[in-house]
């Protein structure tokens, strides 16, 4: 069983990490992108905790269409918190 | 884009209705009575709206002669995705990182969209080289140890094989 | 052990090597093309291996398995290269500097990406923050 | 089988850490992106191993959808950084 | 000094949600065998759905599903009114350039698996993981590379709200049949068949494709409207 | 059996579906097919209603499940009197709305009428269903046409406001989750009427915990004290009935939901108390601010939020008196509220920033609106003939049963305020000169309009002349909330009568 | 203490730091995109958290599939799967609304910080 330990904490260790990097991130594209990374170790996640499919549905949204909004509302406003973090 | 004739539009549904049944029979993996007759109407249902769509190939494609070469060209693919591979592991273990990029272009004799988009996918995965750009016929390739810049040999080193199956299958 | 388990278990172990060398890879190149070249190519045959390998292991229990793998392998073997060479070409369209060594700064090619007139003097990575 | 099992599952962490060291590193769009995707693709084989060790058939879904859907990321992502969106 | 405070405030609610799920007292006292159990037999023995989920989300709780569904009917339509303008150029496209053919030519081939693969989640839902709304997703995930990948590639938006229409009424039907054959809304009504056959589990695949097109049809329309959006 | 209460809820969502299609059809369809489904829904709860009062309360399962499996809708005397006017003062805002949309194009129109019909059904959703994670559904649909409907005019700041109140309303779903999550995971249940019933199985600590993550879960909508910063901006920037419907539907369905919450499933004695701070510390800061709004519509709103707290303050007091007077202030403010939005947005017309200043002198220009404002107002702060009067005095009588007198003193003090700020806009309204300069274009009010105005003056007065005819349903009502073990025992008894 | 233990501390307090991150983004972030991008963190910690309270030792997916119909005692609890999958495509929905509302905020303003748009008294 210890296996699973190591997939779930290095999945959570995942998580927390870049949950850390898209709250800390001054460009919004990069964090965008670290949501698609939260959601990617989401669905091995709920995998392994026996959900396929709560980790199907995770994939199926977080994987494109909440890029892809994040994305069009970067396009059509800014895309860095502070203008000042444009180089 | 131009309109087709009743025919070609009949050829494209079929053809579209065989693949999507295999894939179908693939993802289902099971020759269950009512798994078959839901994808038959499924996939007819798909390949029908699909026919504008879905343009890669005719009934020709089917021929024993291509199907042949088809076969001989994923052989060779898989030999040069392992070659590339060996290569890849080998420069990223080595220390020293032995790299010499660059980029690089040539001409190719490819048709349509479908074949280019094959062979730049074999570009993309044999050894050393990503394609970069595709401008009509001009191929950008990015070269992990450039050898030579001239279009010609680069052509010749990169893609000749690929092409050479490539034009018999596709034309 | 029965003889799908040997193969199996050798193609995954061959599977998990070539997905850690891409990652590896693009850890260790120096531009993003570089990255991409090792990156592509290691994780797609080391996914690749690593499916076929589970389903070769499962074969002795269902055919079913090995279908799906093959489904999955042949997705992965046409999309993986699609993606990066739209992200490849989104780096060359937005000119990010390709890395070269110090010899090869007379191709046209590369000319025509960086629109530069010397590269030489660009480290891999620098450039617009794109 | 249980310690190629292992091996493969460490490899495969290891291939994600050093993803996840470029993904923070970056130091472009492309880099972050790419990291993503070798991520994704990682993660395809390891949910395919998991359902394999879990030996339940119908988890192999999840590791095809994944498989599909995640290149659409990518290119989203490439078509924006390519200035097309 | 607002951080201070804003990270004191979380010390204190983090400390409260610590000490409430990481006491082992949480889990010693957890009671609830009933529900599981109940809905684990129920589903195999009646409603001979394999996928207790799916069986949970369409017939014990479909009620929910209905109200999920409109929240994403809500969503695609607060979308458009949110972003509605007035001058509305007929001749917009979604994408500035043109993709590369590579592409373009990959979308185009692998556009109709994505479609299959979804209409096969949607279709299997009681019986893999997966239903209605991945389905939908999924082919609202294809119609997005199309869109990309397409500087000319147009769906029109009569036809998904039209489809989008019809799937929730057909829902909001068949919990109405289920009331008029069976005495309660949303009842299973029909023969229930075989447990892990295509055609088991009565009412409940159908009303799963019809959340199916729902939800394909409501989520394409709202990536068609924002990538309109030019700001 | 004149129908079912799930018609309450599937009828609107049927219509919801339908009318894009009918849109294509017949335009004008858009607008006449939800006030047919309002009405259909009015007649439907106020038939229901009365046959719940004279033979039983109805539960309604759904997809023949019993209620502990099953999601169930409970339609009782307390339910049925909520649901009747949340309907009705649907029915009544459509009835304002309907030629008001007439100047906006026709998309923007249709989604008009969509949301306010799910608003309305949402609401009642809230508050008929027994399942709390159903009602959190129900919460979320309601959240959605409220944000859209506060972000419909562009030009103003409603996005500004939609957003604020978006933020509060997802994280307090998110709080609302919590709970649930913890319900869930202590007692294995969603079901109202057995987690009622097994509560105290639950570890004290947990119970408050859960209770703490609820009150914030609902807060939003009731609009209780820290949770109600969207409320003043979304009911200023929204459409002028729109801040009718959040005043008289969709705050009346939070609160209930608190109310349910507090005395059915956490049926303590201690954090009623809770309940009369809360109340307390919502009605001073509203009224408070209420005094130095200038602008019409946000003295509205912080109004409103006030008599929202003076409800929770008379359920606090946890008697028959005071649940008593509590559902008659509840009636009273769904009806007079939405009255004074409905004649306030006549009187500022097409203005986008409504300063009471604009209004100055109106009532010679448009005499029978400002009429109809001055009723309001007068039955809001509890002037003797009009119905505001008698829920005062019921929460004044339950107060002093009770002994509270500081509570006595504060409502006296608060309902100077109200007169204070109520004749303010008055004495504007009457004794002013109309001045071209800053006073808005007087014009014609709509039929329609007119029509719903009357019919809430005809029931403001009617209340006022004759409480009686409403304070038997309100007994009712209160005798309903407050008999905890009658609700468990109807709704999980009936499981045991309709076994699978 | 075993290893379910361990998965489950490990999972709840994950779920809990990420519910505080994306908390912390929410109340200090000055980006109208951060705050939603902190919301949808949020939501992920919740639908952890759900999935964690349904997990028990050696579980597997509560799927009747060939070959598994007597693993019923090893099947974890299907309600909260149920519920994360509404809560999901609610959150979505949220999501999709919030960033409409964040473009029509900065057609208006022309900024994107939550301190420069206040017409309206935060």
């Amino acid at each position: 069983m210890n296996y699973l330990l190591f997939i779930i904490g290095f999945l959570l260790l995942v998580l927390i990490g870049t949950a850390v990097y898209a709250v800390r991130q001054r460009d919004l594209l990069y964090a965008v992108i670290a949501t698609g990374v939260i959601s990617l170790a989401l669905t091995a996640l709920f995998l392994v905790l026996q959900a396929p499919d709560v980790a199907l549905t995770e994939a199926a949204i977080g994987v494109a269409l909440t890029t892809i909004i994040f994305i069009i509302t970067i396009r059509n406003t800014v895309r860095y918190e502070d203008e000042k973090d444009k180089k | 884009m131009k309109s087709l004739t009743f025919n070609e539009k009949l050829a494209r549904f079929f053809i579209n209705w065989l693949f999507l049944m295999i894939v179908w029979i693939a993802f289902t993996t099971s020759f269950n009575k009512q798994e078959v007759i839901a994808g038959v109407f499924v996939t007819m249902l798909i390949s029908f709206f699909s026919i504008p769509l879905f343009t890669c190939c005719t009934f020709k494609i089917l021929a024993p002669k291509r199907i042949f070469y088809m076969v001989y060209y994923l052989l060779i693919f898989i030999r040069e995705l392992i070659k590339s591979n060996l290569d890849v592991a080998r420069r990223v273990l080595t220390p020293s990182l032995p790299i010499n990029p660059g980029i690089v272009k040539f001409k190719s004799k490819l048709p349509t969209d479908y074949s280019k988009m094959v062979l730049a996918n074999s570009i993309t995965l044999t050894p050393g080289t990503l394609s970069i750009d595709i401008i009509d016929d001009t191929f950008y390739i990015h070269w992990i140890d450039v050898k030579t810049t001239d279009p010609e040999e680069a052509y010749t080193e990169i893609a000749e094989t690929f092409e050479k199956i490539l034009l018999k299958i596709f034309v | 052990m029965s003889i799908y388990e040997i193969i199996g278990g050798i193609l995954i172990l061959i599977g998990a090597v070539f997905l850690f060398l891409g990652g590896l890879g693009i850890y260790r190149m120096p531009d993003v093309y570089n990255r991409l070249q090792a990156g592509t190519k290691a994780t797609t045959l080391g996914a690749m291996s690593l499916i076929l390998g589970v389903g070769v292991v499962k074969m002795e229990d269902s055919w079913t398995w090995i279908v799906k793998m093959a489904i999955i392998i042949i997705f992965i073997a046409f999309s993986n290269p699609i993606s990066s060479h739209a992200l490849a070409r989104a780096m060359y369209h937005r000119k990010r500097y390709p890395y070269i060594k110090g010899d090869a700064k007379d191709m046209d090619a590369y000319r025509e990406v960086a629109g530069k007139d010397d590269p030489s003097d660009t480290s891999p990575d620098e450039g617009e923050n794109i | 089988m249980t310690y190629i099992f292992y091996i493969t599952i460490v490899l495969l962490s290891l291939g994600m850490i050093f993803s996840i060291i470029r993904f923070i590193k970056g130091p472009t769009a492309g880099d972050r992106t790419l990291a993503l995707d070798t991520m994704t693709t990682l993660m395809v084989a390891g949910l395919v191993l998991l359902s394999a060790v879990f030996n339940r058939f119908i988890y192999v879904d999840v590791a095809l959808i994944y498989g599909v859907l995640g290149f659409i990321g990518v290119i989203v992502i490439a078509r924006y950084l390519e200035g097309a969106l | 000094m607002k951080k201070a405070i804003v990270i004191f405030l979380l010390a204190v609610f983090g400390f409260f949600l610590a000490v409430t799920f990481l006491d082992p007292d949480f889990e010693a006292e957890r009671n609830h065998n009933g529900v599981k159990n109940f809905y684990l037999d129920k589903t195999v023995s009646q409603l001979k759905t394999a996928n207790t989920v799916t069986a949970i989300v369409v017939n014990f709780r479909g009620f929910d599903t209905l109200g999920e569904v409109t929240v994403l009917f809500l969503a695609a339509t607060a979308l458009g009114s949110i972003l509605f303008k007035k001058r509305h150029h007929i001749g917009d496209r979604t994408v500035l350039m043109p993709a590369s053919s590579i592409v373009s030519a990959g979308s185009k081939l692998i556009f109709p698996a994505i479609i299959l693969l979804g209409a096969y989640v949607f279709i299997h839902g009681h019986l893999t993981p997966g239903g209605g709304f991945q389905g939908g997703t999924i082919i609202a995930t294809g119609f997005l590379l199309m869109l990309i990948a397409y500087r000319d590639f147009s769906i029109s938006h009569n036809v998904l709200s039209v489809i989008e229409s019809f799937a929730g009424i057909g829902f909001v039907t068949f919990g109405l049949l289920g009331f008029m054959n069976g005495g309660t809304f949303l009842q299973n009504f029909m023969g229930t068949g075989v447990l892990n056959d295509l055609i088991s589990g009565g009412v409940i695949p159908v009303i799963y494709i019809l959340v199916g097109f729902k939800v394909a049809a409501e989520l394409t329309g709202l990536i068609y409207t924002i990538l309109h959006e030019k700001g | 059996m004149v129908g079912s209460p799930v018609l309450l809820i599937a009828i609107p969502l049927l219509a919801a579906f339908l009318i894009p299609l009918f849109g294509m059809v017949w335009k004008e369809s858009v607008r006449i097919v939800p006030g047919l489904v309002l009405a259909y829904l009015t007649y439907l709860s106020a038939s229901l209603y009365i046959e719940v009062i004279n033979t039983d309360t109805i539960v309604e399962i759904i997809a023949g499940w019993r209620p502990p499996w099953g999601i169930n809708l409970v339609f009782s005397p307390l339910t049925g009197f909520l649901t009747t006017i949340m309907t009705f003062m649907g029915f009544i805002v459509w009835l304002y709305s309907y030629r008001f949309k007439r100047n906006v194009e026709f998309e923007a129109a249709k989604k008009y009428f969509i949301f306010l019909m799910l608003l309305v059904a949402g609401s009642v959703g809230i508050v008929i269903t027994g399942d709390i994670f159903n009602q959190f559904v129900f919460i979320e649909i309601v959240g959605i046409s409220a944000y859209a409907l506060t972000a419909f005019y562009t030009g103003r700041d409603s996005a500004e406001a939609a957003f604020k109140y978006l933020i509060m309303g997802s994280l307090s779903a998110s709080a609302l989750l919590i709970a649930i999550i913890i319900i869930y995971s202590q007692l294995g249940t969603l079901n109202m009427a057995e987690i009622a019933a097994n509560i105290d199985n639950m570890n004290p600590y947990y119970r408050i915990i859960a209770m703490i993550f609820f009150i914030i879960g609902i807060g939003v909508e009731a609009e209780i004290f820290p949770l109600n910063g969207w409320a003043p901006d979304a009911y200023t920037e929204a459409p002028g009935p729109v801040g009718g419907a959040f005043s008289g539907i969709v705050a009346k369905a939070g609160i209930y939901a608190m109310v349910r919450m507090m005395f059915t499933l956490f049926d303590i004695a201690g954090p009623m108390k809770i309940l009369i701070v809360i109340g307390l510390i919502t009605l001073i800061v509203a009224e408070t601010s209420a005094l130095r709004q200038e602008k019409l519509k946000r003295m509205l709103a912080y109004s409103s939020i006030g008599q929202m707290g003076l409800v929770l303050v008379a359920f606090g007091m946890g008697t028959k008196a005071g649940v008593f007077a509590a559902l008659f202030l509840m009636l009273n403010h769904a009806i007079t509220k939405p009255m004074l939005f409905l004649s306030g947005s006549f009187l500022t017309f097409n203005t986008t920033e409504k300063y009471i200043k604009q209004i100055t002198g109106m009532a010679k220009k448009m005499p029978v609106v400002s009429i109809i404002f001055v009723l309001g107002a007068l039955a809001i702060t509890g002037f003797p003939p009009f119905s505001g009067f008698w829920s005062k005095m019921a929460f004044l009588s339950a107060a002093a049963d009770e002994n509270l007198l500081f509570i006595m003193a504060t409502i006296l003090i608060i309902s100077i305020f109200e007169v204070v700020y109520y004749f303010r806009v008055i004495n504007r309204l009457f004794f002013f000169e109309y001045d071209d300069k800053i006073s808005v274009e007087p014009h014609k009010p709509g039929f329609n309009g007119m029509i719903a105005l009357f019919v809430l003056a005809f029931i403001v007065l009617m209340i006022g002349f004759y409480p009686s005819s409403v304070t038997g349903f309100i007994d009712l009502a209160a005798d309903d909330l407050l008999n905890t073990h009658q609700y468990i025992d109807k709704v999980l008894q009936l499981g045991q009568t309709i076994i699978q | 203490m075993d290893t379910t233990e361990l998965i489950r501390i490990g999972v709840y307090g994950t779920s809990i730091l990420l519910i505080l991150i994306g908390l912390y983004a929410v109340l200090t972030k000055r980006s109208l995109i951060k705050i939603i991008i902190g919301l949808s963190i949020i939501d992920g910690g919740i639908h952890l958290l759900l999935i964690g309270i349904g997990y028990i030792k050696d579980g597997t997916a509560p799927i009747f599939s060939p070959g598994s119909e007597n693993a019923v005692a090893r099947m974890v609890d299907p309600v909260p799967q149920a519920l994360v999958l509404t809560a999901i495509v609610i959150g979505f929905g949220v999501t999709a609304v919030a960033l409409s509302l964040v473009i029509r905020l900065y057609r208006h303003h022309n900024t994107l910080k939550i301190d420069e748009i206040k017409n309206l008294k935060w």
